[in-house]
């Protein structure tokens, strides 16, 4: 029988960023499913990926972009949800308001975060705000500063500013600082329940084509609900749009594994928004669902 | 400013001088030591005379070492002890000062039962009293530790040693040690708890002239369990029991014509 | 993190936030342990104890959130305009505070066991030859007690040497040669830290920290040899 | 001459007087900071129950698995380190009593390994499971936090043990104790008060420590019943739950925090208490 | 196992019926302690007989106690010290042995010249050396810790305060409760060092006394600077000086007809 209980029992090791929502899939899925048991430990995407690939559990929750690397050592994966990086600014900063009308382009993004060209507000066209731009950046390897740089053309490391570690404390660091420039998860930017913005950080507008200012089919920040459906719908572009992942070493051979991911690409999907992450579009929904039924 | 020697001959003279000889140096009065669990000294009063040797005499575990630590207030280091009653130092009474504690202290020297180095080299212990003093003057200083290791009849044996480190010694020269020590900030009373417990013959016969020879200039408080010793050196005897004393006089009366019985089979034994 | 690892800058983050906080505890808690066993009630010492052990106990991360939220807006806004600079707050100097508060338990609390550990009888000595209640603790405690007190320093300075989560909370995190306290840092523990949980799946990081981890264990094996030396030298009184 | 000692004292009193009280009141600020944000989130279910569904998400629930957890972990890892470090440090003070070389460079390298962070340490503990074929386990969390806190042990009530007159050893010795009785009966008690701090030097750090079981004992919502299963940490709890998006979340952390202040104090004041019970019979 | 008493009074006399009485219990041949300073010990030969008691005489500082200690090995503690030559308790050299040196070591109890409480209550310090022995019965230790308290005459003292701790204690005290600490483990050899150097006189009678009547089934070396104590006491005296025994005999011969002039000084002063 302690075998069974071993077919019974889905173990899942990793990211901190998809613990919660994995917790919550778990238990309603034990709601319908009581012989199932489930044995979930949190400890950071690069562990869920070492255990996956050591299959020392079942499956790994994987919060970045997969490497060619672990690609290279067999990684087998299913994206279940999505979610952003958005740039930020704190609310009181005086440029703000001009901010919030022309936004920022990629490029200019990319020149304050990659190549440090640009150093204070006025070197930006259209600002006359003589003050300097302090940048923040996560210190930690993280998803969401790894597909931030991505997004930027660049790696977590080539990415410039004062290092803060972990998602709240960015935030933390831009509303303490008039001056301070970030970027988030958008979680960590919204209140879930009320939809509103997080109080002393606004968000960046991102000038998607470039054309100095922020159209209104660029104009999505005011909610959250709206900016998880530009999310979803890709007019918020991706990166900094990206998938979360459930990952193992090579597709999982246990039928409970297998009909749980499916459960959670299917029914599962209903809790995604409640726990502040972007439901899959359907389209990948169907691929994914293909991708278990191989 | 160098205010050595505090304590000299000379001034000790002259203090004596002007003062009525006869004003006792301390006077305690109503000294009562207890702990938790009982008292270790009761209601003890006694007068000790200045420029003599007065010798406490008792079996062990009465109280002696208590006695001579009050005096200095050391008791302050036991938290268990509970000191009350009076010590007069001079007229003033040490168990109340608080800032002139460390000077009062300096007046009286205590050589205590067990000899406890400092943890520095021999020849910085017997330096250590008088850089409290603020003696800066090497030669000085050198001056002075030659003359008190002579004085104790150890600078023979350590003088190629000077600055080896002091625990190194056998007991019976670290007890000399702590005697010159003692004496090299020539205090105006020694206590003197059992400085010869450790010693030979011929060491002690050195102590005891030098106590002999100090006497003219200072007050000796001298604890002993050596009968002879207390003839041969003392002016005043004074013999405690359990925490009380229970006589007391000129060493001729006293242990000649001892009145009580514990005193009498002291004496026999001690013979 | 770059694909050439240049050690320097880590190392020299690093020297300088143990050296500012082993120079802003050690006296501190020299004189607190000396205070703690020398000069104050028994009753003080008692109820501290306990304090202690939970400040030993408290996680780091929680010395970083205090340090974000005190120490970094407190560097920003009062301390570095004092000096005219402009900072974030997040620098070598909030790191250093950071690393001097978590030190503490550890120096205080070995500096006070051996400070009560010295024996009665050498205190008597030195008080019966007329010692102020100082001098005796500065003749007697602080001598005797002194291979003690360089060993509570050696530890806690290693221990400071090797804290990540706390520090790189504070630091900031930036490459950056920078003399100014104010300016930001990357201790070498905290660019192992914040690859960590990266490190078992990229093999390129893997090695590069184990790097990182080892040149730290040979910079403390250094530090430590430096302070046994001074020990080996004090002790033999 | 004098006034300038009366200064002199003066002024070491009244410094040693302010650096007390101000690491008095760093402490306490720290605590009170921690005692501020926490005790409103606080409750008897937060003490008592396991997290539920969407605990996580500000939902109902509790920390009680961290708490368990938190409790098999240290005090485990605590048995293990005195288990190792008690013989290791009576051994360095008894049988090599002469070899003061030998001695030295064994304080060394224990002084070394206080400073290697926990993350390495539990790099480490990690690298001996795989090694060892254990997966993230209760376990595995005990034997990687006793291999960061033995040292620890070891090196603080070494401290101590340094500090016991041989005279100490001969009495014993004299008595025809072999060195494992003299180490135990009579160095172990003169030391018990430095072993007490140690101890709980130890246990702090065990109890503490978060980055060493990060990858060793992993995480999880349910208390663990065997040794091989996961367990969740208090310190894990904190760290985790200060990462979260939610402020209420946020706040558990300190809850949490106070937790763990209210453990630490239970374990400290009981262990000081037996301590001075015994502590009595010290020579000094 | 209960392997008490060990070294009982009947299983000495039956040892002693065994092996010739005239054999030497202990022998020293050529030995030598020294420090990178200087020898302590310059090439030692002696013979202890069995039942009897040796006194070791000689000034402060000429390796009494370095003598006693390396007897009982417990040089070993201190590094600086290096040992050569042999040592022979009952013809087995102690300086070689390794494994069974505690059973040696208990064969000699050696009274250090510090007495050394050990930290514990004064119950279990009497008892500490029973436990050793693997005794666990109740009564018969509280017996032998009663016997032994008594027959030093310091049971009256403490009986009301047996589980106070042992540093608690006037020097003294702690002196004879070591002394009652060694002898609670019946060793065959005593080595006392000064043992009565803290003592009061009634209370030295009481150890002389027992010494006397212990000589009867056990060795004892003692070391002592009170003459007229060994001349109590003695049945063959060594006269030590800076590291050498240059003196031994008969208390009557050496004692009343000195051949060197240390020891003709060392009696004048010693009477
Ligand atoms: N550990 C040591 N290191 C260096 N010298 C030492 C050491 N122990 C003893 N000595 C020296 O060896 C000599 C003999 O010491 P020992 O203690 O044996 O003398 P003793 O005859 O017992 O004297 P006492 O009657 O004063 O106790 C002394 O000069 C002492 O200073
Ligand atoms: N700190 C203490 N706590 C409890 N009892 C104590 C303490 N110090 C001394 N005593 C007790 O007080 C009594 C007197 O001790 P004290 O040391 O004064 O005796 P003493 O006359 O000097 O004896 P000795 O001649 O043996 O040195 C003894 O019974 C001793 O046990
Ligand atoms: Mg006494
Ligand atoms: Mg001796
Ligand atoms: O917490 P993240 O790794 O998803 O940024």
């Amino acid at each position: 029988s302690s075998g069974r209980k071993k077919e019974q029992t889905i173990s899942l090791s990793g990211a901190f960023a998809l613990y919660p929502l994995v917790v919550k899939w778990s238990e309603e899925y034990q709601n319908e499913h009581p012989g199932i048991r489930f044995n979930i430990s949190a400890g950071g995407a690069g562990k869920g990926m070492a255990d996956a690939l050591s299959e020392t559990v079942d499956l790994g929750m994987f919060s970045r972009a997969i490497s060619p690397e672990e690609k290279a050592k067999g990684v087998w994966w299913v994206a279940v949800t999505k979610d952003a990086v958005i740039p930020t600014v704190n609310v009181a900063n005086p440029v703000w308001p001009v901010i919030q009308k022309r936004g920022l382009t990629h490029d200019e993004l990319r020149r304050i975060y990659v190549t440090g060209e640009i150093i204070r507000w006025n070197q930006l066209p259209g600002i006359s705000i003589d003050e300097a731009i302090n940048v923040y950046t996560r210190s930690d390897a993280c998803g969401a500063a790894g597909t931030w740089a991505a997004y930027l053309g660049g790696r977590q490391e080539d990415l410039k500013g004062i290092g803060v570690f972990g998602d709240p404390g960015l935030a933390d660091a831009v509303v303490k600082d008039e001056k301070g420039v970030g970027y988030n998860n958008t979680i960590y930017l919204y209140n879930v329940k009320t939809g509103r913005k997080n109080p002393g950080i606004e968000v960046i507008p991102i000038d998607v084509n470039g054309n100095g200012t922020i159209d209104a089919n660029e104009n999505f920040y005011d909610t959250f609900n709206q900016v998880l459906e530009a999310i979803g719908n890709g007019a918020y572009p991706s990166p900094p749009a990206r998938d979360l992942y459930l990952v193992a070493k090579g597709k999982p051979q246990k039928q409970a594994t297998l009909d749980f991911l499916k459960w959670i690409v299917t029914k599962g999907q209903v809790f995604v928004s409640e726990a502040g992450y972007v439901p899959l579009p359907k389209e990948v929904l169907d691929e994914q669902v293909t991708k278990l039924q191989q | 400013m160098i205010t050595y020697p505090v304590f000299s001959y000379q001034k000790a003279k002259r203090m004596v001088n002007h003062q009525e000889k006869q004003t006792p140096i301390i006077e305690i009065k109503g000294l009562n030591v207890r702990t938790r669990e009982g008292e270790i000294l009761k209601n003890i009063n006694l007068k000790i005379p200045r420029n003599k040797i007065v010798v406490l005499l008792g079996p062990s575990g009465c109280g002696k070492t208590t006695l001579l630590k009050s005096l200095n207030r050391l008791t302050d280091l036991h938290k268990e002890l509970q000191v009350s009653g009076e010590v007069l130092i001079d007229g003033v009474d040490i168990l109340k000062v608080s800032r002139d504690l460390p000077a009062m202290r300096q007046k009286m020297g205590l050589l205590s039962q067990r000899p406890f180095p400092l943890p520095v080299s021999i020849y910085r212990n017997v330096a250590y009293g008088l850089k409290l003093k603020g003696i800066r003057n090497k030669d000085l200083i050198a001056h002075s530790v030659e003359t008190n290791l002579k004085r104790v009849g150890l600078w023979d044996e350590v003088k190629n040693r000077l600055n080896s480190p002091a625990n190194s010694l056998s007991i019976g020269q670290q007890q000399r040690l702590c005697l010159a020590r003692g004496l090299a900030v020539k205090p105006a009373i020694i206590l003197a708890d059992e400085p010869t417990s450790a010693l030979d013959p011929i060491s002690t016969r050195i102590i005891e002239n030098l106590f002999k020879e100090l006497k003219e200039h200072y007050t000796i408080i001298l604890v002993t369990h050596v009968l002879r010793q207390a003839v041969r050196l003392a002016d005043h005897v004074v013999f405690m029991y359990y925490g009380d004393i229970i006589e007391q006089g000129h060493p001729d009366d006293i242990l000649k014509h001892p009145k009580t019985e514990v005193l009498k089979k002291y004496l026999v034994d001690g013979n | 993190m770059k694909g050439e690892f240049g050690f320097m800058p880590f190392i020299y983050s690093s020297a300088y936030v143990t050296v500012l906080a082993f120079i802003l505890s050690a006296p501190l808690c020299l004189f607190a342990a000396i205070y703690l066993t020398q000069f104050g009630k028994h009753r003080l010492l008692q109820v501290m104890l306990p304090v202690i052990d939970i400040l030993a106990g408290i996680p780091s991360v929680v010395y970083g959130v205090w340090g974000v939220l005190v120490i970094v807006p407190a560097v920003a806004e009062y301390v570095a305009p004092l000096f005219g600079v402009a900072s974030s707050g997040y620098s070598l100097l909030s790191g250093g505070i950071v690393l001097a508060v978590m030190c503490i338990p550890y120096m205080l609390n070995m500096l006070i066991e051996v400070f009560q550990t010295i024996p009665v009888g050498m205190k008597e000595a030195s008080l019966s030859l007329g010692a102020t209640h100082w001098e005796m603790v500065k003749h007697v405690i602080i001598r005797k007690g002194f291979p003690g007190i360089l060993s509570a320093f050696g530890l806690g300075i290693a221990k400071a040497f090797g804290e990540t989560i706390a520090v790189l909370m504070v630091v900031g995190n930036t490459l950056d040669i920078s003399v100014s306290p104010f300016s930001p840092g990357y201790p070498l523990p905290a660019l192992i830290a914040n690859n960590y949980g990266e490190m078992m799946s990229i093999p390129d990081y893997d090695s590069a920290l184990m790097f990182a981890a080892l040149l730290l264990f040979v910079i403390i094996l250094i530090i430590n040899l430096f302070f046994r030396y001074f020990i080996h030298q004090t002790e033999k009184i | 001459m004098r006034t300038w000692k009366v200064w002199e004292q003066q002024l070491a009193r009244g410094i040693s007087f302010l650096a007390a009280y101000s690491v008095i009141f760093i402490l306490l600020f720290l605590l009170f900071v921690v005692f501020s944000k926490g005790l409103k989130a606080l409750s008897w279910e937060t003490i008592f129950s396991l997290p539920k569904g969407g605990y996580y998400f500000g939902g109902e629930g509790g920390i009680l698995n961290a708490i368990v957890g938190s409790f098999y972990l240290s005090v485990g890892a605590t048995i293990l380190a005195v288990i190792i470090g008690v013989p290791a440090a009576l051994f360095i003070n008894v049988q090599l009593i002469r070899l003061k070389r030998t001695q030295n460079t064994i304080r060394y390298l224990l002084d070394a390994l206080w400073g290697i962070p926990s993350i390495v340490y539990g790099a480490f503990g990690f690298t001996l499971m795989l090694l060892l074929g254990l997966h993230a386990s209760l376990l595995a969390g005990i034997i990687t936090v006793a291999l960061l806190i033995t040292p620890i042990l070891v090196r603080a009530f070494d401290e101590v043990l340094k500090t016991i007159p041989v005279e100490l050893q001969e009495a014993s010795f004299s008595l025809g104790s072999t060195k494992t009785e003299t180490a135990l009966r009579v160095i172990f008690k003169q030391g018990l008060a430095g072993f007490i701090t140690a101890l709980l030097l130890a246990f702090g750090r065990g109890i503490g420590d978060a980055a060493s079981v990060l990858f060793t004992a992993g995480y999880t919502d349910n208390i663990p019943v065997t040794l091989d299963e996961p367990v969740a940490t208090l310190p894990l709890s904190i760290f985790f739950q200060l990462s979260s998006p939610i402020e209420e979340v946020r706040e558990r952390a300190y809850a949490a925090a106070v937790v763990l202040t209210f453990f630490i104090l239970l374990i400290s004041v009981s262990a000081r208490f037996l301590s001075k019970r015994y502590a009595k019979n010290i020579i000094k």
